[in-house]
């Protein structure tokens, strides 16, 4: 077993009194019991077992809504709910930032975080958030102390408010909100105040230009956002999420997103307006570190900057969760969903429903795999410049949008789903989706074929040094 | 030089004129770029005066890294000196090298064996592509993508490689000096320094189909920090920069030395957009992205000239013999001048001799240096993002700069 | 019944029901700031945002009339709905003339606004 | 070794992951109330009367303490983050006064639009953003006294009137928002959109920048 370097071995010790020294000693104690643990290359399997028995558990307990025993009992199902989300939501960040990590190192011919833990750097992401945790804690001496505290939780609670409304099931859902979506919506826009604040508060030009960037990028985003999750709305005539998703259980035809050609866009415009939304590349012009040095959280250190970035993995996930609810058929499989009733409702059928006919396993899939393509994008595109950003909106995305809100009102009207001219589009869309996903697949096997040759022979085996 | 001037002369803060940009009336702001900012590749200082996101003024600051490389090389022997010319550019350390030598040696009229001068071509010719590689990778940086600097500096790595077997070195090789080559070739250095020719040459295009004609990319950088072939002779820009600007000028043809005269190459000049497959539309002749596409094209153009060095390279002795032994020479009472193409620019190196074994007086002429200084002229109007776009086309190493 | 009658026959009254009365009271307070922020504030931008609490302050009375008053149907949201839009497009001719004002006389101070000159 | 390690785990998050598949899709693949049914029974938790009134008493005192904020804070910034606070609390207000869809639009029009729209402003019209105008006390006491007996005099009279104390019933669907807004309130509402264009144009119009003579 190769052996680290370790923070205090053969090297003077920090002197700390008070507090500082008992929070040292206890510091240094679980450290000296747990990294031989935690080290040890084993020590991978108990985590994963430990999250997926307490996630087995859960759903156990989730289960059980649908037995009339929770429904009698609305305070016991929030609670389980609320714990049941706060867990997920900081699992989201922490795996998705190491996943990150593996997929940006893959993409660039390394092999990404390889050390913290046992097992491929799986503890790299909750090392960090105990460095972020343990790091000194910075405000800026001209900076607005209230601001720059608060700016940070503004940025985190909005997101994490959003999950209120949005379901992974059809049940699987805290509130069926009646304005679901536009809350979902009114939560993300509100983040923006979060970058102004940060930015503003610290004090510094860098940040003011990123926060006055974002709030640019955001305010003009929105629209053409907005107008692309009208069309599903409008063909749903719905408001609420989980009706929005369950109008999509007929199979792989049936989502929204393969109805009319329109929608087919307006998914497209929806995913590149809300990669702007979550200052995703290539919008990633906030914080922007070639230009601005880090944008708006230039002064932020530790744990608040870490908040940042929770925030925004977070809101990934949920624009993702929002595309895969209004346009790629929500929780629903590829396949119609009365299929699975023949199964019959014994504990194993009902079990087998779920894995193939939909569920929340499902939207989680979907959900990760378009955060998947943002990663993708993010380490492929270089970055827009702010004029090309707001070009883009105002003169490519906002008249696209409003064309194919007009476009697909039309086609509502006069070509209802039941002529033959709309199954026929359908099915034409349909079988444009599946192919585009199968070529995906195959470029992500080819790539997976050839991993070794993109190293180079060369570098590898022939060259001195190597 | 240029900062001085700039700072002592308040006027060229001239008032840009805002009224043809239509937007809205605002303050002005004034912005420290650097010397501790991702994009300015190492401790350039820029004061940026901006009206928004628009530049109105830049003023470059430099300094932070001299090192009075050149008063140290007024004390030492050559062949001693060459390890501090290795650290004015240390991204191009053999150029630098080579162009000292040559400077010393015409100087004192050695005369370097025919193999040495085929090394030395090979090396410098490596060491543009490692360098040219460095410039592609964090050019992409500066624009925000990631990828292509791994890939960079993945096969600059197989460089530095070749580059160890040879010198035992990978950053600061002092490797071509006076009357010739440190050092012969190990065994077998020709067969993979072969190899690699032919795993590298497919990746330029690669590369190009990755970043030089990815859509944002080109708008980003297409039209961008434009420089007339007249101002860049003005200006004395060199190199990439000033071949980008469409001027058919490489001392390589020009003034051949080491025998560069032996090979078959092109000189890549920046072209418009639309005037070939290969640039896009929307290039103008000395914008940010012909600087960079000259540097692209240039790694085909040493692959060839490696090839036939390598093809045709003589035996017999690296060094001149009695160098074997000790390097000390007599520098004549005398002074000379003499520039070479290093990646950046045109590199000169100025020796006077007075008779004994250490110069009277060594000065150095940086390619980056001279680019650099046309950076305040050509940012003036742009956007913030620009600035990192002009600066990483220019391609400046700030040691070669501050020496 | 009023509200002091509720607190008086209400053996706690912070947990009485919550009636209209309360909303009023609530609206007639954000008003109130409203308009002290505009007679205070002598920063154009400032004074905006007491509009908005004014505005706010009557959006809740809106609402809240029309979820207390029977048979109301649709209309005080309704009417609530055209407030915020109205404000929206207030906030944006108002920060347009913020910004000539600023343009012209080189500060935002509205008292400073009396030259009449542009 | 390295192989075989990759391998185990594969098997071991298979193996688990095949455990949560089941349990998670046993749980999703059974019949239940419908979507709107179970909503109206959570929805019953919260009209109790005790939660209701310490849901609006927190929500008034902050919306409270936010207008506070906004009236004695001197820097704009700040002034505008407290109104920040003072929409959102609003648009909880909005959700507990059964208006979600008000509430939700105010969340976006307000909190992330005009919010956005103003602090663009103070960035534009200020020499520095961190820049304060000083008032005179005079003027302060003045605007206090005045604003104090209009608030007594507003609530004396609010509390003298009689207000119905219960809610009416049922409030009104998004849908049938949408629908009076299409046909009652046509008028008013194309009004609107007309009143949103014009200033759009006249925003343009103000802000643009003088052509040079």
């Amino acid at each position: 077993m190769t052996r680290f370097w370790t923070p205090w071995e053969g090297r003077p010790r920090p002197h700390y009194s008070g507090l500082s020294a008992l929070l040292a000693g206890l510091g240094r104690g679980v450290y000296r019991v747990a990294a031989p643990v935690v080290r040890h290359r084993w020590f991978a399997a108990p985590v994963f077992f430990g999250v997926v028995v307490l996630g087995v558990v859960f759903v156990w307990l989730c289960g059980l809504f649908n037995e009339a025993v929770l429904a009698d009992y609305p305070v016991l199902r929030d609670l389980l709910v609320v714990t049941g989300l706060a867990i997920f939501v900081s699992l989201v960040p922490v795996f998705c930032i190491w996943w990150e990590r593996k997929v940006a190192g893959r993409m660039q011919s390394r092999c990404g975080v390889m050390r913290v833990g046992g097992w491929h750097g799986w503890a790299q992401s909750p090392a960090d958030g105990i460095k972020c945790l343990t790091k000194e804690d910075l405000v800026p001496d001209d900076a607005d102390p209230v601001l720059f505290r608060l700016a940070p939780y503004f940025a985190l609670t909005p997101v994490v408010v959003a999950f209120v409304a949005l379901p992974f099931g059809t049940y699987w859902v805290f509130r069926h909100l009646e304005v679901g979506l536009i809350f979902v919506l009114g939560m993300l826009g509100v983040e923006v105040v979060a970058v102004i604040m940060a930015g503003w508060a610290s004090a510094s030009k860098w940040t003011v230009f990123g926060a006055m960037r974002e709030a640019c990028q955001m305010v003009s985003y929105e629209i053409p956002l907005g107008i692309a999750l009208l069309l599903p709305v409008m063909t749903v005539g719905t408001l609420n999420l989980a009706e929005i998703g369950n109008a999509q259980a007929g199979g792989w035809h049936t989502w929204l997103v393969f109805r009319s050609p329109f929608l087919f866009v307006a998914a497209l415009v929806y995913f590149i307006t809300s990669l702007a939304s979550c200052k995703r590349a290539p919008f990633d012009l906030p914080e922007g570190e070639s230009e601005l040095v880090g944008g708006y959280h230039t002064e932020y250190s530790g744990m608040r900057w870490a908040l940042f970035f929770f925030a925004e993995y977070v809101a990934m996930f949920v624009v993702s969760a929002l595309a895969v609810i209004l346009f790629f058929g929500g929780w629903n499989s590829v396949l119609p969903d009365r299929w699975g009733e023949v199964l019959g409702d014994g504990y194993l059928a009902r079990a087998v429903r779920g894995v193939v006919f939909g569920g929340p396993l499902w939207f989680l899939v979907k959900s990760f795999l378009l955060i998947y393509v943002q990663m993708w994008l993010r380490w492929t595109l270089p970055r827009i410049r702010i004029d090309q950003v707001l070009y883009a909106c105002v003169q490519v995305m906002l008249p696209l949008a409003m064309v194919l809100l007009l476009g697909h009102t039309l086609w509502e009207l006069w070509l209802p789903p039941e002529l033959i001219a709309a199954r026929v589009v359908n099915v034409i869309l349909a079988v444009i989706g599946a192919g585009l996903l199968l070529a995906a697949l195959a470029v992500i096997i080819r790539s997976r074929l050839n991993a070794r040759r993109l190293v180079g022979y060369l570098a590898v085996d022939l060259l001195p040094g190597a | 030089m240029t900062e001085i001037s700039l700072q002592s002369q308040p006027d060229l803060l001239v008032d840009y004129d805002r009224g043809e940009q239509g937007d809205v009336d605002t303050e002005e702001l004034l912005i420290n770029m650097g010397p501790q900012h991702p994009s300015t590749h190492g401790v350039l200082r820029i004061v940026l005066r901006c009206d928004g996101e628009m530049v109105l003024e830049a003023v470059p600051h430099i300094g932070y890294l001299h090192r009075c490389a050149e008063k140290i090389g007024e004390s030492l022997q050559p062949f001693q000196f060459i390890p501090y010319t290795d650290r004015m550019d240390y991204v191009a350390g053999m150029n630098q090298n080579q162009g000292f030598a040559l400077a010393v040696e015409k100087l004192a009229g050695i005369a370097v064996p025919p193999r040495a001068q085929y090394l030395r071509v090979i090396f410098g010719e490596l060491n543009r592509i490692a360098s040219h590689l460095v410039s592609f990778g964090t050019y992409g940086l500066d624009m925000g993508a990631f990828t292509p600097f791994l890939y960079a500096f993945r096969e600059r790595e197989m460089v530095l490689d070749l580059f160890e077997a040879a010198c035992g070195a990978r950053l600061t090789y002092s490797y071509l000096t006076v009357g010739g080559t440190t050092h012969d070739l190990p065994e077998g250095w020709v067969d993979r320094c072969l190899e690699f020719c032919d795993y590298f040459e497919p990746k330029i295009d690669e590369y190009n189909d990755l970043l030089s004609f990815n859509h944002i990319f080109v708008k980003r950088t297409a039209g961008v920090g434009v420089v007339s072939a007249g101002d860049a002779v003005r200006w004395g820009l060199s190199g990439p920069c000033l071949r980008g600007s469409g001027v058919r000028w490489d001392l390589r043809k020009a003034l051949p030395y080491d025998g560069y005269e032996r090979f078959d190459f092109d000189i890549p000049i920046g072209r418009p957009g639309g005037s070939d497959r290969t640039v896009p539309h929307g290039v103008v002749v000395g914008d940010s992205w012909c600087r960079y596409f000259v540097r692209m094209e240039e790694m085909k153009q040493s692959l060839r000239i490696v090839r036939q060095a390598l093809r045709d390279l003589p035996g017999g002795d690296h060094i001149v013999p009695k160098f074997k032994k000790n390097k000390t020479v007599k520098l004549p009472d005398d002074e000379v001048y003499l520039e070479v193409d290093n990646p950046r620019g045109q590199v000169g190196f100025y020796v006077r001799g007075d008779g004994s074994a250490i110069p009277a007086r060594v000065k150095a002429r940086g390619g980056s240096f001279c680019n650099l200084s046309i950076t305040s002229h050509v940012v003036r109007g742009c956007l913030i993002a620009d600035v990192p776009a002009i600066i990483g086309s220019i391609d400046v190493v700030m040691g070669e700069v501050d020496r | 019944m009023s509200a002091f009658g509720l607190y008086a026959s209400g053996g706690c009254c912070l947990l009485a029901q919550i009636g209209l009365s309360h909303y009023l009271v609530l609206a007639a307070i954000l008003f109130c700031t409203g308009a002290f922020v505009m007679m205070t504030k002598r920063n154009a931008i400032g004074l905006l945002l007491g509009v908005e609490l004014v505005l706010n302050a009557c959006g809740i009375n809106l609402v809240a009339l029309a979820r207390y008053h029977p048979g109301s149907g649709a209309d005080g949201q309704i009417t609530a709905l055209f407030v915020i839009a109205l404000a929206a497009a207030e906030a944006a001719v108002a920060v347009a003339l913020a910004t000539n004002f600023y343009k012209n006389l080189r500060t935002i101070d509205v008292d400073r606004g009396d030259t009449l000159r542009g | 070794m390295t192989k075989r390690r990759g391998l185990g785990f594969g098997a071991m998050l298979l193996l688990a992951g095949g455990c949560c598949l089941l349990a998670c899709a046993a749980a999703h693949g059974q019949d239940a109330a419908p979507a709107a049914e179970q909503a109206a029974e959570v929805g019953q938790l919260y009209d109790h009367p005790v939660v209701e009134s310490l849901l609006f008493y927190s929500l008034a005192a902050a919306t409270v303490v936010a207008a506070l904020g906004v009236c004695i804070a001197r820097d704009i910034v700040r002034m505008a983050i407290w109104l920040f606070v003072t929409l959102s609390t609003v648009a909880m207000l909005y959700f507990l006064l059964a208006a979600p869809f008000l509430g939700a639009i105010q969340l976006i029009v307000y909190a992330g639009g005009t919010l956005v729209l103003l602090v663009f402003g103070v960035m534009l019209t200020s020499r520095s953003p961190w820049i304060r105008f000083e008032v005179r006390p005079s003027e302060l006491l003045a605007a206090g006294a005045a604003c104090l007996v209009l608030l007594v005099g507003l609530v004396a009279a609010l509390l003298r009137a009689e207000w119905p104390e219960a809610a009416a019933g049922e409030s009104p669907r998004v849908a049938t928002l949408g629908a009076e807004l299409l046909t009652t309130y046509l008028v008013p509402f194309e009004a609107i959109s007309v009143l949103l264009l014009v200033v759009m144009i006249a925003a343009a119009y103000l802000v643009r920048q003088e052509p040079k003579e």
